[in-house]
């Protein structure tokens, strides 16, 4: 993340609300994908109420001169089409004294905003829409805001020319004209929110959610095969995929449910074919039991869980980090295997290519720990690099005299034979085996299998990619998943306050590297682990493999908000720590 | 369908077993079940290689290990799931599925269901003994309502039994028939059969558990050829079904339902293209 | 545990071994139940072939004038009908030079009992046999055996008649006979391994597996709906229950799967009957989404777990504790939860029908972690005491002015109200919840949910009965289950060499109770952490919840075999520890 | 059917509804149901405390919230088996089950069949919108093979829909019948049968989800009544089934199968002569 001396010009906050049909997550898109065209990075995160359709809905976003992952402490813009059911957004959009509240002529704004002391300004958004033939106000709103913003009008005509193509050219002059007629409305307000647009544009970005980032990633990291059975928020990464797939010879199956998906990926992977599947955390607790099967069997599948808030049903639309337990720990029996998370929209297509690439070079089942904030956030980003991960599972091709299948010794990964290849015939097998595979209760087969599907897993070398490390202080934030992003920000934050703490962030959480941390945390004298669970997960997941001669403190909020940078910030100092 | 290759390199039934022992109770209907199956490859001349025996959990789903083609001894239930992933990306494969009628209608009764739908060229062989083998003597789904040895329900399950061949049919496997262990030449005939015929097919092969229900020796004596030939009607098979006493022999349904086969050819040139949609083009 | 001063004479393991229909599991239990009656503790387990029936099998007794809870170091005789496939079983009955190896006349024992250099006896157990009309050789077996410990034939001959009443006397007194040939054969070796029974007699004794005490515990605590699907080493405590509940007007259920099971178990949980089922790792992993329903919406029900050893499918008729992990931390999100473990085949009583009065008083899930040691264990043990717990719900009788469901406040746990109860309607609901039941995604509603459903746990005093805590020593063996019986044994051994060590196992492993170990920690300065399992998941999970300022030392052994007490003294001795 | 009491005390059907605003999209077929679910209820006068209705996940497995009877909204799936723990356990109460077709056909495929094959006495309605509405728009088993607009299936399912008449009746549910949401008042009367039927009770309500599969606003078009009055026997069921265009309205089956009632009385007393098992008499 670079630096960014003024915050106030280079990162702005946009949340747009509205009930149903005012079309704010259309308006939202559209933002950000001028920006994105602008050159500008950018985040955009939706909410709705509990209506399956048709009910209020808002769309936050942030756009800035740098990556941004995260949202920030405040909004500094509120634009609401109407206030129907606005309050229940309040906890999400926070909001200062500097920021700015815009609604209709006459829509008193709910108390709950107006509370913290924002400005605000009424616009006849109505009026201005009805003047233009088939005229929206979300269309007038775009307009608004690019002027407060200082966007440059060019690129959003553009993606309105494109996004309504379809709908001819009367919808896009109108929309053109609500947008100009929109930002004309602004008067002294103009350009008050200014962002210091880069002259150089950067010419290789990407408008991506982390669902599609990492559905991106698995197939290029290898995987044809997908069987699957929606569930929020993980449907998305599966309904990018279904058509993807076939653009690579690849399908995808809806199964009857989860159990049937994850063992049709072992059936799949068990003639050779890289294969996944996604779902969230009630799917997930349906397949620890055949993953546990990938595992024994050495049949390498990769689950990637989508994370929303728990326990059970709990709350299917929002983030919580509160499945580590049960990726860690899920699986009866002793069965090792591994557990990534990605950190970023980006980094779910990096972490989930790298999660193929181990599930097949080691044969084990890979889980992949992303979540809604991060599947769900659709973001301008820099162009992945295209790195060089692709399955390369260790196969006998040829026929071998005496073949076994878990033949133990080496590095413990033994050659796979897929059937097809004569002479090396062997039945794979859930039950404790001899080498062979053929069943067997001895102890020392038991201790051999054992200690080989351990081995092969703890003696990999996983490089400099089992976490983000950054800084240099004695104060260590240690962290995961999308709440780096925050933690991050706060660094920051305290940077520009002179002070400098370290974070580090495992992307590899099964097996556990304690060399590797033990490294990193060299001259850490105090560590505070931050995380969205409830529980405490991470922290004592920590305590459990990572014992230290310091105390870890622990800053563990649940869902639904997420963390915000400042919350960080007063945590550490509130500890006394600087 | 018996082998009348002369050439010197046909494949005998033997050719299909390993080398391993079965934990089968000696006199075990399974015993000639597997004999069934390596007559049939034999009498198909399958490559062992290109063979895949899938299974659950029980005694019957011990059956992988002892032929000598690829196998995968999975989790209870779940048998079917593994060879439909299997034969989507592996078309060339023969697959087959074998289990007992506790893995198969009981933890398994969805799959079961749903894989009869989704008509996958594949087949799907149930042991049915109408017992839990492997954990010693409980009712199973096929087990008769006042069976009052089953050591859960001492006063027998007391519930309608579940009709293999009528869930087939209503769900829309393909080929359904039913064999029984004590005629392992008509069992091997019925495999091949089932194999052969393109879609899901599903063969009930009655074989005792002569350990915990050793009455079933009895059956012998009662199985009956069934009276008539297949029939690609399912109108006609379901009125068959109607007047069915459960132990007549034979093949009863033979559909023309059109196989689930998604083209799959993965082709890995193309994946970069897909980078295109998230292009921001400025 | 009594001390015993002469091992020798106050313990002796005896194992027979035989080939399919040899009769060996009849003859070993009706040995075990003649030495009950003379006023012996005693326990057997059982060993296999993988035949699924007919194959090789072991019968290993272990007779005591104290209550013995494990297996000693060695055996002191093994005895063979035949040794077809004897071999199989040679780690499980380890031998010393003491030891006495008894075949028939010039059937050679197989070297891998031989080369233990313990002696060897040949007896014509046929012919002898043979000389009683329809005489077994598992009879004559028998009558050996209670020659050589010198146990009095009375008992047995009780025995034989009791439960070959069924055959007619002509059975009962063939096998008397054989018994007191077989008896009149040892010769020299007469009384050689010598118990030393005590003239007054143990009046209260039970013969009971663990599986068959912690059905008779659920009984008790109130448990009158049942609903399982058969598993081993799982099944036999609901082939018990089957019946028994009948006689208290309960019923069991034989469901479709683990998942119809412990759905089951909620609704009628829910109906406000105390409900309870039965499995092993493969059901349990299927079960946890729906554990975390009963969780979420506050429905007690009580999860017994039977392990055996893992992963997957693994090996099913063998102990392991390797199941720790996921009854812990598998269910997804924050689920706070109850799990327990008993320590001893009389404890599963215990401990099952504290599961159900923990789970009715909280209103949530409970796992108890029951092994196949225990399970299948069956014992000689003194009457175990009728405790007082008994389900005790909170229940909300009457009709109430806008009841709460789940309202907050107190001590967390909220008055329950059943169907039937006029004005009180709610839907309980596994999705986050308002006080009322309603769903809601609120960040408030949420924390307040959290906190409840962990703060009930966390507040509730649980009492002496969270651990077992023996000894003395600054040095301490943290152990929990089925270990702790061999981790006593052990203790008992070193304190004939004069030291102590302290014993901390506890029986309630969640919630947590960091007050209550620290205390029980006190002073200590070492500790080593012993445990079934090849992942050390008891180890970590010390280290996870109870860190200390030493570091813990762990003693992981996977299944099959069980720990020995001597390895346990070993494993001290050899760290330097004494 | 309707409520004929002249009793002041008597329920109306709102009575049966709670303050609990439905999340359902305006236009969303359950609404009527819902409305047939309040009627039935108080054409039977049922005491709503006596009343529990358990449902799994879906749009339409929300309805217990919005009645005012004791509910349980519990995983997806899995309410029959939460319906039947609870039944066994006290016959006194009327217990329904309610949800989706995916809900009960999916994910819940299993239970369904299970549930057919138990008989016990309680009733189970399908709001039946051939689609995953809640999770915006997937294919399910009901739907139409060549379907193209499911966002997981882009060239249809291309395999058998789940016909569920047919299964529960080949699966010996009890009593069986087809609704139409666009007829709350024949939806009621229909649901208040089957409540008064004993036994196992299944009843498909079509439910147009107008969101994900607007066309089915034409369902109203093409619905029409059953020719025929419901019969006893199965085999005259199964006939008339294999002639069903999906569409036909009203009740197909009452059946004479023998509900699943084990004696449950819990009695407390004889805890303690189960110890005598155990005890070694010396
Ligand atoms: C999830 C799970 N539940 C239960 C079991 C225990 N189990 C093993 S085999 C079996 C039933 C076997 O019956 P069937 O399929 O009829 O086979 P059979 O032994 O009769 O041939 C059961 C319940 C298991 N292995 N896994
Ligand atoms: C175990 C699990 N898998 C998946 C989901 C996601 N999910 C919620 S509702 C639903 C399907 C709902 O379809 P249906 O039952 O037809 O109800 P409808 O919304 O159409 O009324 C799915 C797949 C879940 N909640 N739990
Ligand atoms: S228990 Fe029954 S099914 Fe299993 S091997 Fe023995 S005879 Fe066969
Ligand atoms: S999505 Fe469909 S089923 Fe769900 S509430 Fe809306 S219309 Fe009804
Ligand atoms: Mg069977
Ligand atoms: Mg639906």
């Amino acid at each position: 993340m670079e630096e960014h001396k003024d915050r106030a010009s280079s990162s702005i906050s946009i949340a747009l609300i509205g009930s149903g049909g005012a079309g704010v997550m259309t308006a939202g898109s559209m933002l950000l994908e001028a920006a994105g065209r602008a050159g500008l990075f950018g985040i955009m995160t939706r909410s709705a109420g509990p209506q399956i359709r048709g009910g209020e809905a808002a769309a936050m976003l942030r756009l800035a001169t740098f990556p941004v992952e995260s949202h920030d402490n405040e909004f500094d813009i509120l634009l609401a089409i109407d206030w129907l059911n606005a309050d229940r957004f309040r906890a999400e959009i926070p909001l200062g004294t500097q920021s700015l509240i815009i609604g209709e002529t006459d829509a008193e704004p709910p108390q709950a905003f107006t509370d913290s002391g924002a400005r605000t300004l009424e616009l006849p958004l109505k009026q201005i829409a009805r003047e233009t033939d088939g005229g929206r106000e979300n269309m007038v709103v775009l307009g608004v805001v690019c002027s407060l913003i200082g966007l440059p009008l060019e690129p959003l005509h553009q993606v309105l020319e494109s996004l309504l193509k379809r709908k001819g050219q009367a919808a896009i002059d109108s929309s053109v004209a609500c947008v100009d007629s929109g930002a004309a409305h602004t008067g002294k307000h103009q350009g008050s929110y200014q962002l210091s647009l880069s002259s150089e544009k950067q010419c290789d970005l990407w408008n991506i959610s982390g669902n599609e980032a990492a559905g991106l990633g698995a197939i290029r990291g290898g995987v044809r095969f997908v069987a699957a059975y929606p569930i929020t928020p993980a449907t998305e990464l599966l309904e990018w995929m279904a058509p993807a797939l076939e653009q690579v010879g690849g399908i995808l199956v809806q199964a009857e449910d989860e159990l049937a998906s994850v063992n049709q990926l072992i059936g799949a992977s068990f003639g050779g074919t890289p294969s996944l599947t996604a779902t969230s955390g009630p799917g997930l607790a349906l397949m620890t039991e055949s993953i546990g099967l990938a595992v024994a069997s050495e049949t390498p599948i990769v689950v990637v869980d989508v994370m929303r808030g728990g326990p059970s049903t709990g709350i299917p639309t929002k983030s919580e980090q509160s499945d580590l337990n049960i990726a860690i720990y899920g699986l009866h029996g002793d069965a090792p295997h591994l557990v990534l998370a990605p950190m970023s929209v980006a980094d779910c297509l990096f972490t989930t290519q790298w999660a193929i690439h181990l599930a097949e070079k080691l044969q084990t089942a890979a889980i992949v720990l992303s979540d809604q904030n991060l599947g769900q956030t659709r973001a301008i980003i820099e162009r992945p690099a295209d790195v060089a991960f692709v399955s390369g599972r260790s196969i006998q091709e040829t026929p071998m005299e005496g073949y076994q299948r878990y033949a133990v010794g080496g590095n413990g990964v033994s050659p796979m034979a897929l059937p097809g290849t004569a002479g090396c015939q062997y039945t794979a097998d859930g039950l404790e085996h001899a080498p062979s595979g053929i069943p067997s209760s001895r102890a020392e087969d038991h201790r051999q299998q054992l200690d080989k599907r351990r081995d092969k897993l703890v003696n990999h070398d996983y490089g400099d990619h089992w976490a983000l490390i950054e800084g240099e202080g004695e104060f260590a934030v240690i962290t995961w998943g999308s709440s780096l992003a925050p933690v991050r920000e706060a660094r920051a934050m305290l940077l520009s306050d002179g002070i400098d703490i370290r974070i580090i962030a495992p992307r590899l959480l099964l097996p556990v590297q304690p060399e590797r941390m033990q490294q990193a945390l060299a001259g850490v004298t105090g560590a505070l682990v931050v995380e969205q669970s409830h529980g405490a997960q991470f922290f004592h997941y920590l305590q459990a493999f990572y014992p230290q001669k310091f105390e870890f403190m622990s800053m563990a909020q649940p869902g639904p908000l997420p963390i915000r940078p400042e919350q960080v910030v007063a945590d550490i100092k509130t500890r006394g720590k600087y | 369908m018996d082998q009348t290759s002369t050439s010197t390199a046909a494949l005998k039934p033997k050719d299909y077993k390993s080398d391993t022992k079965p934990v089968w109770c000696p006199g075990c209907g399974d015993f000639s079940v597997l004999s069934a199956f390596t007559k049939a490859m034999a009498a198909m001349q399958l490559d062992p290689e290109r063979v895949v025996v899938i299974s659950g959990i029980g005694c019957s789903s011990r059956i992988p290990a002892y032929l000598n083609v690829y196998g995968f001894h999975a989790v209870h239930g779940r048998a079917l799931p593994v060879g439909i992933g299997l034969k989507i990306t592996r078309p060339d494969l023969t697959v087959m599925v074998a289990g007992g009628d506790g893995d198969g209608f009981s933890i398994g009764g969805n799959h079961f269901m749903q894989a009869c739908r989704r008509n996958v060229d594949m087949t799907y062989v149930v042991m049915d003994n109408q017992v839990y083998g492997m954990t010693k003597g409980q009712a199973s789904p096929t087990t008769e309502p006042d069976w009052e040895r089953g050591k859960l329900t001492p006063h027998g399950t007391r519930i309608n039994p579940f009709y293999p061949l009528v869930i087939a049919l209503a769900s829309g496997a393909n080929f359904i028939a039913r064999a029984s262990s004590n005629d392992p030449n008509g069992a091997a005939r019925v495999i091949t059969e089932a194999v052969q015929h393109p879609g899901f097919s599903f063969v009930q092969i009655l074989s005792p558990c002569i350990t915990f229900r050793p009455e079933q020796r009895d059956w012998k004596k009662i199985v009956h050829p069934a009276p008539v030939v297949a029939t690609a009607d399912p109108a006609v098979a379901a009125r068959r079904l109607m007047t069915d006493d459960n132990f007549f022999i034979g093949t009863l349904f033979k559909g023309e339902r059109v196989p689930f086969t998604p083209e799959f050819e993965p082709r890995a040139e193309s994946a970069h293209e897909l980078e295109t949609a998230f292009r921001m083009s400025a």
